[in-house]
C-alpha cells in the first residue's frame, strides 16, 4: 500500500497542475461558496471562457476518443485532473452533464457525421446540453414516464413535461427519453432522442428550491417535433440507451459538502456548553467523533474506487454508498452545529450567523440531497439488490401494458 | 385515574382545529414566508377575540381562564399549523412572566391588553450565539434603563412589550419590562421567516423592573413553563407532518403500487409515529404539571423538551423525504414545517441544553 | 387531568392491597432477578399455592363472567391488581399463556360442558394451559403453518411440529392451530383444536436460547389423536379463531425490563470516564436524557391506555409502540452500560460483574425481545398499516393454495 | 495511489480463508462455549507452523517477516471465525509488547517462542470495571516482584507469559514481562466464553521490566497498534455476519417470498454493509499507517477502532435479527458473532473511551 503516483501518474498531474497555475486561481481562505442560485450571464460567460481554454490544453474530455478532441486517458488521469482541479477556483456547473452523459450517449448511439457536428462544439463549451429524463409522475420510478412522442412523417412530435432538468435554460441541446407505445410493459415503449433546446413548443420554467436555490427546471413540451434522425438506439430500446447514460452518471464525483466534520470541530471551538467550549463537552465530542470515522471511511472508500480505476477495473454500485451516508451525515451535522448555537442558530445571515450561516444554508439543502439523483431508499435498494445481491421488489408493473398500471391521484 | 382532557377542553380543540384549518392555512403563512407581513394581523385578530391568547390568563385579569390544560389544546392545535402569529411570545413568554414575576399593579396593567389582542409580547433572552446561560448576559439596566444588544428576538419586531432579561443594579438576573416603541430595532433573517425576528440594540431604553429580582432561577421557571408549551406546538406540528406523508403516501405510486406500500416508508412512517406518541404522552405530564403547578414540572419540562423536539424534527425531515422531489419545492409546504420544527427546537434553547438539564434534575432529584 | 383512581377503584386497590399485604412478600431491595431458567418443580408448587389463594379471594379472572369464579369487573381492576401486585415477590410464569389467551379462547368456542370441565381448574391454577402456534417454517408469517390435521373416523390426526412454546413442560392442556386442508389459500384451510399434552404421540423438548435460559419448547407430534369434539370453531375456521387468542394477547403489559434508564444512572455514578464519575460525562448525559424521555414516554403512554381502559374503551394496536420500544432500548442500554465498564463489561458472573451482571444478562437476552411476539419489522407493519393505515406488503401468497406457495430451503 | 493489499497478500488470504473454513469452523469454537476446552490447541499449533503467529515479528526473531500488512490480512480472516485460539493475545499484544518496548535479550529469548506457537501471550491491563486510564493502574513492582490484581486478562488461564502493565519502583507506569508458571490464576466467566478469561492475585511474582520504562505513552501506543490489528478482526467477523444474514434472507421464505426481497431485512443489511465498508477502509488505512509507522497512527488507530467496533456491534446484532427467532437460539452460531463483537469491542477500552481520544488526536493535530 502506499499513496504514490506511478512515475506515469506523476508525470501527468505535473503537467495538470502547471497549467492550473498559470490559468487559475488557488482556493484561499476556507470560506465556502453558499447560495447558488443557479449561473448568470457573467457565469456562463466565464464557464464557457473557462472550458475553452481546457480544451485547448488538452484537459477537457480525458478519456474521450482523441479523434473528438480526447486523450483516450485511463480514468485514473480524470481523477488525478478533478484533485488537482479541486485546488483552484474554477467556474463550474454548466457541462457536467452535457460531456459527463450527454455526449457519451451520443458516442455510443448517434451517426458518424451527428458526432462529427456536435461532439468538437460540446467539449470546446461552445454548446451546452441538457439531459430530459425525470418526469412528475416519475419520482423513483424512473421509467414510469408520461411524456409521449408520435411519429408523423419523418418525424416525432412530443407533448408532455419533463422536470428536474438542470440547465435546461442554458442549454443549446438536449437528450430525452420519451414514451412511444403505452401498450408495452413500461420499459418496452420508450424511444431516445436528442433535440434542439430551441425547437418551437419548448417552454422553460425554473423550480424554486426550499433552499432558495433555482438550479432546476421544469421543461414544457407542446407539438414539439424532432426529425427521426435524431432519434439514438431503435424505437422501444429507449431505456436501454438511458441506462448507458445513467451508468456514466455514476463517476460522478460528489463535491465536499460543507459543513463537514472540520467545520463543526471549529464551530465546537468557538460556542459554548455551560460556560466551556463546546468541544469540550463529551456530548459533542462523541458526535465529532462518529461523523470524523465516517468522513474518513468515504475518503478511504474513494482510495480504494481509485486504486481499482488506475488498475482498469469498473466501479460498481458499491459507490451508492458516498451519497447515502453524506447526505444524512451533512443533514444531522447541520442539525446538531444549530442546535449548539442555540436560539441564535436560526439566523441564515451570512454577516450574522455563526460559521457565515454554513449550517442553516446545509440545514436548508440537505433534504434535496437525500432524494435528487437517488433517494436514501432507492440507494439501499440498489446496494441491497447489485451488491449484496438480495431479491428485488415484488414489482406488480412488471409485464402490465404502462397503461394498465394503476397510478394514483399524485 | 384521568390522564387525558375533558370533553369540554376536546371540543374547544375540534372547534380550534376546524377554525385554523380554514383561517390559518399555509396560504396564510406564505405571505410572511414570502416577506408581504411580518405576521397575519387579521388571524391575531381573530385569535384574540376568541380569547385564546388570554386562555390561561385568570378572568381577574381579562383572561379566559381556561387554565393551563386550555393553553395546551389550544398550542397544540396552533402547532399544527405554521400561523404566522406571536402567539408563543405572547402568550407563553411575555403573559407568563408578568404571571410568575410581575407585581400586581403590572399585572393590572399589561395582561387585560395582551389578552385583548392589543398589545403583542416578546422575551429576549439571548445576546447571540449560545444556548441559555446566566453567564451569557450583558444587558445591564441601570437607573430604570436598559442598555445592551438582544438577539434574536422571536416576533420583536412586531411586539410592543418586551420581557428583557438584564442584569439589575446589584448584578442579579432580573426580567424588565420594556415597552418597544421608540426602541431601535433591527429585522433578521433567520430560518423561519413565517415568524418575525429581530435585534435590539437598547441604549438605555426606559423599562421597569418585572417584580422582584428573581435570579437566574426565575428565568428557568419562565423557560420550563413556556417548554411544556412549545412542546404542545411540537406535538401538533409533529402531527400534522405526519398526516401529510400518511396521505402522500396513500396517494402517489411509483412502480404500480402506493409507494406507502414500501415497508421504507411504512417503517419510516411507523417511527415517527413512535416518536410523536412519545413526545405526546411526555406533554399530557407537562400539561398536568402545569395545571397543578407540581414540584415535577421541571423534570416534566426538560422531559417533553428532549421528545417532542426529536420527534417534530425527525416529521418534518421524514415528511420532506417522503414526498421526494416535490417535498423539497418552494411550492410545497413540506419546508415550512421543517423550518418552525428547527424555529422552536431552538427558541428557549436547544436539545443539548434541555438534556443536559434533564440529567441535572434527575440528579437532584435522586439525590432527595 | 388527574392521577385519582374513582372510588370504585379506590376501594377495589385497597382490598388488593390488603390481600397482597396479608399474602405476599414486598419487594426489598432493588437487585433484580436475572436468569430465569425455567420453573421447576418447586417453583411449580409455589406458582400453584399462590394462584389458588388468589382465585380463592376472588383475585383471579377478575374479568371473568361471575359463573367461572370471576367478578366481571372492568379492565381497569386488572390493570389495578396488577399494579399493586407488582409491589409484591409473587410466583410468575406458568398462568399468564393459560388464563389469558387459552381459557379466553375457550369461552369463546368451547361447548358449555366444557367450560365447566375446563375453567375453573385452570383458573384456580390446578390445570395450566399452553399455546401451540408458531413453527419452524412460519416465524412472522404465523399463518404458513405446517402441522396437519387429518379426519380419522371421529377424532383428527396430528403430524407436525410446533415450536416457541411457552411451558409445554409443565402443561396439562394445550391450544393448537394445524392445517387441514393444504389445497386452499393459507387462512382458509386451518382448524383450532384444545388437546390433552399428555396424548400418546407428543413430544416435548427445550429450547436453550442465547442467553441460557429454556423457556421455550419445540412440539413434535406423531400421529396424536385428538377427538373432533374438542375442535374450536368450525373447520377451516382456524384463523378467525386465532385472532381471538391473539386479541388477548394485546393487553398484556410486558414486565419491566431492566437494566432500565435508572440502572444506567446509578452505573453512570459509579464507574468513571477520565478521572470523573461517568455521569459527568456530556456523551453519557445525553444519553441518559435520551432514554430517560423515551421510558417517561412510554410511561405515560400506559397511563393514557388505562385512562381508556377505565372508560371502557379497547386498547388498539398502537400498544404495539411499548415493545417495539423497549426492545431496542433495552439492547441498547445494556450495550452502551458495557462500554462504560470498558474490558471487564464483558464479566457475567452476578458476583463480579458490575451491577450483578444485569447489563450483560439483557445484552444476551434483549436479542430475543426484538423477536418474540412479533419482531420489530412485524411491529411497524401493524403501525404503518393498522394505525396510520397505510396499504398492506404486496402479498404474493394471497388466493395461491397454500401447497402452491414458494417456501424456500429454511 | 496503490491502496489495496499486493497480490501476495490476497494469496495469503484466499489460503487463510480456506485453512479456517475448514479447520476453524464454529464446531471448534463450541468446544470452547460449552466448557470442554480453553482453547483448541490443535488449531493454535497448525496456525503456529504455518508462521501466522510471528508474521509481522522480523526473521532474525524466529519470525515470518510478511510486515504488518501481512498480520492485516491474516487478522481479518481470524476475525471472520469465532477461533477459539489465544492469537490477539499473543500476536498483536504480546509480541508488540515485547517488539515494542523490549531490550534485544528480552527479544532473542522470548519472541522465537511466540513465534513457533510454544509460547502463548497475554496482557494485563485492567482492574476491574473502567476504560484504560493510568490513574486506574494499582499493581506495583518493588525488587523485581509485582503485586496486585489484574482483570479481565483475555486468554490468561492458559497464557505462559503475561505483559503487565503496573507501577515501576520510582512510580512510573511501566510494562513487565511476567512467567504465569505458579501464578495465581481463576478463570472468570464473560460474555465470550469462546476465549478464556483470567483474574490474577499477584503477590511479589518475580516479573522483569520491559526495557526501560515507557510510562503511558508506551501503553497507548501499544494499544494504538494493537487497534488497528483487532479492527481487522472486527472487519472479519461484520463481513461473516453480513454474509450470514444475506445468506438466511435469501434462503428463508415468509409470505411466500424470501425474506430478502423484503425493505425492512434489504435496507437493514445495505445498512450493515455501509458501516462494513466504512469500517474496511478505515482498516486499510490503519494497516498503511502500522507498515509505515506513520505518524497518523494514534488518529488511524481510534478511527477505525470508532468504526469497527460500531459495524461489528451492529452487523453482530441485525443478523440475529435478520434470523428471527432461531437467531437466538443456542444452537445457531448467530450469537457466537455477538458475543465476540462485545468482547473485541471492549478489551482495549470500549467506544467511549476511543471516542474521546479520537477528538483529542484531532485538536492536537489541528493545534499543530
Amino acid at each position: 500500500m502506499d499513496f504514490n503516483d506511478t512515475p506515469e501518474e506523476a508525470t501527468f498531474r505535473a503537467e495538470v497542475r502547471s497549467f492550473l497555475q498559470a490559468n487559475a486561481q488557488p482556493k484561499a481562505g476556507t470560506r465556502p461558496v453558499l447560495r447558488q442560485s443557479g449561473i448568470d450571464a457573467e457565469g456562463v460567460r466565464r464557464c464557457k471562457e473557462w472550458q475553452a481554454k481546457k480544451a485547448d490544453a488538452g484537459f477537457a474530455g480525458l478519456t474521450w476518443p482523441k479523434r473528438f478532441g480526447g486523450r483516450e486517458a485511463s480514468p485514473i488521469m480524470q481523477v488525478i485532473y478533478n484533485q488537482e482541479e479541486d485546488n483552484y477556483v474554477v467556474p463550474k456547473g454548466l457541462y457536467e452533464i452535457g460531456l459527463g452523459m450527454c455526449i457519451p450517449t451520443m458516442m455510443a448511439y448517434a451517426k458518424p457525421e451527428q458526432l462529427e457536428r456536435y461532439v468538437k462544439p460540446a467539449l470546446r463549451g461552445e454548446e451546452v446540453w441538457c439531459q430530459l429524463f425525470s418526469e412528475p409522475a416519475g419520482g423513483s420510478d424512473l421509467a414510469a414516464l408520461r411524456t409521449r412522442a408520435e411519429k408523423d412523417g419523418d418525424d416525432w412530435v412530443i407533448n408532455g413535461q419533463k422536470i428536474w432538468t438542470s440547465g435546461a435554460h442554458l442549454s443549446d441541446f438536449g437528450i430525452i427519453v420519451v414514451r412511444t407505445d403505452p401498450n408495452v410493459p413500461k420499459h418496452e415503449g420508450l424511444t431516445f432522442f436528442f433535440l434542439d433546446m430551441k425547437s418551437p413548443g419548448i417552454e422553460i420554467r425554473p423550480i424554486h428550491q426550499m433552499s432558495g436555490a433555482r438550479h432546476f427546471n421544469e421543461v414544457f413540451f407542446t407539438d414539439v417535433r424532432v426529425p427521426d434522425a435524431q432519434r439514438l438506439g431503435a424505437v422501444g430500446q429507449g431505456w436501454k440507451v438511458s441506462l448507458t447514460t445513467l451508468m456514466n452518471e455514476r463517476l460522478a464525483v460528489g463535491d465536499v459538502q460543507r459543513p463537514d466534520v472540520d467545520d463543526l470541530v471549529e464551530l465546537a471551538r468557538t460556542v459554548t456548553v455551560d460556560g466551556q467550549p463546546a468541544i469540550r463537552n463529551g456530548a459533542v465530542r462523541e458526535r465529532i467523533a462518529e461523523w470524523y470515522a465516517r468522513s474518513q471511511g468515504l475518503k478511504f472508500t474513494r482510495f480504494r474506487t481509485i486504486t481499482a480505476l488506475s488498475r482498469g477495473e469498473t466501479p460498481g454500485p458499491e459507490n451508492s454508498i458516498h451519497k447515502l451516508v453524506n447526505a444524512s451525515k451533512l443533514q444531522d451535522i447541520a442539525s446538531y452545529g444549530i442546535d449548539l448555537m442555540g436560539e441564535a442558530g436560526i439566523l441564515v445571515d451570512d454577516e450574522v450567523a455563526e460559521a457565515y450561516g454554513m449550517f442553516q444554508a446545509a440545514l436548508l439543502s440537505s433534504p434535496s440531497s437525500r432524494i435528487a439523483g437517488g433517494s436514501d431508499e432507492i440507494l439501499r435498494n440498489i446496494i441491497a439488490e447489485r451488491v449484496l445481491g438480495l431479491p428485488g421488489d415484488i414489482r406488480v408493473d412488471k409485464n402490465v401494458p404502462f397503461n394498465k398500471v394503476p397510478s394514483g391521484s399524485r | 385515574m384521568n390522564f387525558d382532557f375533558s370533553d369540554d377542553l376536546k371540543q374547544l380543540r375540534d372547534e380550534a382545529r376546524r377554525f385554523l384549518s380554514e383561517q390559518a392555512t399555509p396560504a396564510v403563512a406564505r405571505r410572511a414566508l414570502d416577506g408581504q407581513e411580518r405576521y397575519d394581523a387579521t388571524l391575531w385578530k381573530a385569535i384574540a377575540e376568541m380569547g385564546w391568547i388570554g386562555a390561561a390568563i385568570p378572568e381577574e385579569y381579562g383572561g379566559a381562564g381556561l387554565g393551563y390544560e386550555g393553553l395546551c389544546v389550544l398550542a397544540e392545535e396552533i402547532g399544527r399549523t405554521v400561523a404566522p402569529v406571536p402567539f408563543a411570545s405572547t402568550a407563553y413568554l411575555a403573559a407568563e412572566a408578568i404571571l410568575l414575576a410581575g407585581t400586581e399593579a403590572q399585572k393590572r396593567e399589561w395582561l387585560p391588553r395582551i389578552a385583548d389582542g392589543s398589545v403583542i409580547g416578546c422575551f429576549a433572552l439571548s445576546e447571540g450565539t449560545g444556548n441559555p446561560d446566566p453567564r451569557s448576559i450583558r444587558a445591564r439596566a441601570v437607573g430604570g434603563k436598559l442598555s445592551g444588544v438582544k438577539y434574536p428576538v422571536t416576533d420583536g419586531g412586531i411586539a410592543d412589550v418586551a420581557i428583557v432579561v438584564a442584569h439589575d443594579e446589584a448584578g442579579e438576573i432580573a426580567l424588565y419590562l420594556l415597552p418597544l416603541k421608540g426602541v431601535a430595532r433591527t429585522d433578521l433573517k433567520t430560518i423561519d421567516p413565517t415568524h418575525n425576528h429581530a435585534r435590539f440594540d437598547l441604549d438605555a431604553a426606559g423599562a421597569e423592573k418585572l417584580g422582584a429580582a428573581g435570579g437566574w432561577d426565575q428565568v428557568q421557571r419562565l423557560l420550563d413553563r413556556a417548554a411544556i408549551l412549545f412542546a404542545f406546538e411540537q406535538v401538533g406540528g409533529s402531527d400534522a407532518c405526519l398526516q401529510m406523508a400518511r396521505s402522500y403516501a396513500q396517494e402517489r405510486y411509483a412502480f404500480g403500487r402506493p409507494i406507502g406500500s414500501f415497508q421504507a416508508i411504512k417503517h419510516k412512517l411507523a417511527d415517527v409515529y413512535v416518536a410523536l406518541e412519545l413526545a405526546r404522552s411526555n406533554a399530557y405530564f407537562g400539561a398536568w404539571a402545569l395545571a397543578a403547578d407540581a414540584s415535577d414540572l421541571p423534570l416534566a419540562a426538560a422531559t417533553v423538551r428532549v421528545s417532542a423536539t426529536e420527534a417534530y424534527h425527525l416529521a418534518s425531515k421524514e415528511n420532506i423525504q417522503t414526498h421526494g422531489g416535490i417535498g423539497f419545492t418552494w411550492q410545497v409546504d413540506c419546508h415550512l414545517f421543517y423550518r418552525r420544527a428547527k424555529h422552536l427546537g431552538t427558541t428557549l434553547g436547544g436539545a443539548p441544553f434541555w438534556k443536559d438539564r434533564l440529567v441535572s434534575l434527575i440528579e437532584t432529584r435522586n439525590a432527595a
